[in-house]
């Protein structure tokens, strides 16, 4: 991700051997690519903030349809989208070939300190009971006639967010009670887990090396 | 009205967007008055058949039809009615109980009929009077103990004055006193009740009429006490009455 | 959504901004460690980790603005007041960072700019803004809600403004900065009004039945009783 | 050891930090090995006479003893003896499976007791074999059933050997067979058991001894069918059996 961010967007044909590479991934994770499709969406803000790029900027400049475009605008706004999507298509491969706990093991060992790996780690496990709990709340309201339209209709879920935190809250209240019952002092047992094997690193390594390869040969080749 | 069944259910099937499927061609028919209880393993597709019975999830194949009148979730106006008239008691009341107040909540339901301040009022303290539950209007709901709360969710649901009550579980968590109390609740009501339930011996307290739903399909439809004396029956669907319960 | 560019990206501001930023967060969340651990004590883990579920959970109630459009909540000044700063700063970073990784909402590299904008920026923004008003407002319930709105109102604009700065240092970009801050703030204070509607009534919905829960009042109840003792 | 009770209770007082008394003065004794129901109405303070057992919260006036031993919840090291000796098993299982696997959450306790990491799955495979849900191991336990997940939370604290185990309303929101298998487990158990329930005919299928505690006192203590019989003193403290239940 670093090697695609520093490159810069006139190295056009890294560019299109970076989206190979991803999309090379994307295949050989056989994810969907419908899903992969739909979850890229999220960029579509930064997209149109790209769009209107073109239009401002200074020096080389071209005239078409009436409207004034930069040259460096273009560059800049070609770029955004280049590498958002890239940035993009990465985070879901990602996401969508590794377990939240894996990413979650990853953090660890990237160093996250250990309370902020625990914390989102209880958020991991009670993520599926509080959005039921969510679920069935709105089923209840739905049940009873009541359809969110307006403003007017803020003052009623925000009494459902607070019913949230206050079941939440004491939910985590509880579940700290039944970890003191279980002898908890404080620290959580770390999981013994395997050391990665030196194939794993090699796999691992492999997609970011081959970036970097790409990037260094244009520059020199230059 | 009168001549057709309150509630029809229709070859009813239903697929999860996951692919799981949860019912296999329901039929089911009850007539106006009658109670009914659910019963069925966990698993057996129960809450999804509850679901669809006011429009939660639109028939996928089949029909559901109330008082003769078809579900369509389509039909926005339609399905509004159909939830005043179908009410819904969640099996958790916490998952009904979202206002601040005791009031608030049970006047939720009416107010969103479009009714009028004084006519909410008066649903709300008719509601609260059948459950007994009227000294707690003020109340948050979050104050009240579990039975007290499970009798608000009833309350919210009566405010709408539905002609069909659906209860998912109405006597779990209870203290013996608070689930005999809610059944002389249940039983005074001139409505048609479903329940589903695990807690057979309520079951055949209040309800003349049972079926069983097994892996998403009606295996046993009759009278409870038939259906409770049917032991090898009982056993097949991992329903069983608790030792030193007797008929 | 409420505010959609305060998910950068990554590829949207340049490197050595991003990592400038990415050590100012894990600076901040260093001191919101260990300032939550001071405050919670071993209850840290489980009761920040639902809090934070329970943030999570609300961005993903659509708050509908009119026929088709809809909003969700940012939640900065709400978990500022309801759980404390030093909770709502890790809550909100574990909230981007998942989102990040998880979802790909919000890029890797940019996370730290993200986290610096909205967990830092606009929790502690919130809680400073809602210390000063404490001071100046009578010591009453119903004070909460009212300095929760402000906090609100004037935590996304500065989330905003936030960003702008690390545009204006670091944007590979050519539409001016000026433009950028004008069509930013002008924005975002319109949203500001919807998270401060939304995080006042939370938060007068919460008081009326726990107001024992809420962070911000009950940091004025030892006060109370210290009067007494000196009168 | 042996000649000392398991549990001693004396004089034991409580109120929360807002005023609230919920007990007043309990006085208990339970043997080693013996199995008491602790029954009583909504309120009357189960929930925070159970705290005290393993010094959740600590005895403000009176004491606790464990094995002749006093709880003293300023000793942490004791305090850890007392927890690994008196488990907890709550009502809500998602309230005490908190780890992200089976395995890691009935690990959690014999990993906070320091032992080494062969020793704790020896101890992990003995619960889950004990409960029947060795298959389940790498599971998430969202993924159970609640009945599943209600008998991982028992092997998350028979994983610490204790030697008194404390259950929270066990047999709530269980289908009839889940039930009917939970009770076969703890009645396998060469363990003194003490149960908060509402439900009087598991009580009477498992325990041979019950109290009952109303307003933050003992009220009743002896043999459970004598109890059960006393329809006078059930009917004081609203307990009843239900209908159609005959001892």
């Amino acid at each position: 991700m670093l090697v695609v961010v520093t490159t810069p967007i006139t190295n056009w044909v890294s560019y299109l051997v970076y989206f190979s590479l991803i999309i090379t991934v994307i295949l050989v994770a056989r994810l969907p690519l419908l899903t992969v499709f739909k979850r890229s969406l999220i960029e579509i803000p930064f997209v149109l903030f790209a769009v209107l790029m073109p239009f401002f900027g200074t020096g080389e400049s071209y005239q078409v349809g009436g409207f004034t475009l930069y040259r460096e605008g273009i560059l800049a706004g070609t770029a955004i989208v280049a590498k958002g999507t890239l940035g993009v298509l990465g985070a879901i491969t990602l996401s969508s070939t590794s377990t939240a706990r894996e990413i979650l093991r990853g953090l660890e060992r990237l160093k996250l300190p250990a309370l902020m790996v625990n914390i989102a780690s209880f958020m991991l496990r009670y993520i599926n009971v509080v959005t039921d709990e969510m679920e069935r709340m709105r089923i209840a309201r739905a049940s009873r006639g009541f359809e969110a339209k307006g403003i007017r209709d803020w003052r009623i879920l925000a009494s459902v967010l607070a019913t949230l935190f206050m079941r939440s809250y004491e939910r985590g209240e509880r579940v700290h009670l039944a970890m003191l019952s279980r002898g908890f002092t404080g620290v959580l047992p770390r999981t013994p887990d395997s050391p990665p094997r030196p194939r794993q690193y090699l796999q691992v390594v492999s997609l970011p090396l081959l970036a970097l390869l790409i990037a260094l040969s244009e520059r020199i080749l230059r | 009205m009168s001549s057709k069944p309150a509630l029809l259910i229709n070859e009813l099937a239903f697929a999860y967007p996951d692919g799981h499927q949860a019912l296999f061609g329901v039929n089911l028919q009850i007539a106006a008055g009658e109670r009914l209880a659910l019963l069925g393993p966990n698993g057996a597709g129960k809450t999804t058949l509850v679901m669809h019975l006011n429009g939660i999830h639109g028939a996928q194949h089949g029909f559901v039809e109330i008082d003769g009148e078809r579900i369509d979730v389509g039909d926005k106006v339609g399905l509004k009615k159909i939830r005043a008239t179908v009410g819904l008691v969640f099996q958790d009341p916490d998952d009904q109980l979202f206002m601040p107040t005791v009031f608030e909540d049970v006047a939720f339901g009416p107010r969103n009929m479009g009714l009028a301040p004084s006519e909410v009022e008066v649903r709300v303290s008719d509601a609260l009077a059948r459950v007994g539950m009227s000294q707690f209007v003020d109340r948050p709901p979050h104050h009240l103990s579990f039975g007290q709360r499970r009798r608000v969710a009833v309350a919210t649901v009566l405010a709408m004055n539905p002609s069909i009550l659906v209860l998912d579980e109405p006597s779990s968590n209870l203290d013996p006193a608070s689930r005999r109390e809610l059944a002389e609740i249940l039983r005074d009501l001139p409505i048609t009740l479903i329940m589903v339930t695990h807690d057979l011996p309520f079951a055949y307290e209040l309800c003349e009429r049972s079926v069983i739903l097994a892996e998403g399909t009606i295996v046993a439809d009759g009278s409870t006490s038939k259906i409770l004396k049917d032991e090898e029956l009982l056993e097949r669907y991992r329903l069983e009455l608790p030792k030193g319960f007797s008929l | 959504m409420f505010a959609p560019l305060l998910h950068i990206p990554d590829g949207f501001i340049n490197v050595p901004t991003s990592v400038i930023f990415m050590l100012l967060s894990a600076a901040g969340i260093a001191i919101a460690l260990r300032g939550a651990k001071g405050e919670l004590d071993d209850k840290t883990a489980p009761l920040a980790g639902l809090t934070t579920v329970f943030i999570f959970a609300a961005q993903m109630i659509n708050f509908p603005v009119a026929a088709g459009t809809s909003g969700h909540l940012l939640g900065g000044a709400l978990a500022a007041i309801l759980i404390g700063p030093y909770a709502a700063t890790l809550s909100i970073t574990i909230v981007l960072l998942l989102q990040a990784l998880l979802f790909a909402d919000g890029g890797l590299i940019a996370s730290g700019l993200n986290v610096f904008n909205l967990a830092l920026v606009g929790v502690w923004g919130s809680h400073l803004i809602f210390l000063i008003i404490r001071k100046i407002m009578p010591k009453r319930k119903n004070f909460i809600p009212v300095a929760g709105f402000i906090a609100a109102l004037i935590q996304v604009p500065l989330a905003a403004t936030s960003f702008v700065i690390q545009y204006a240092i670091g944007a590979e970009s050519t539409i001016p900065v000026s433009t950028v801050f004008t069509a930013m703030v002008s924005t975002h204070v319109l949203i500001g009004i919807g998270e401060a509607l939304v995080t006042a009534f939370t938060l007068s919905a919460v008081l009326a039945t726990r107001s024992d829960l809420v962070y911000g009042w009950k940091g004025i109840a030892p006060k109370l009783e210290i009067k007494k003792v000196n009168s």
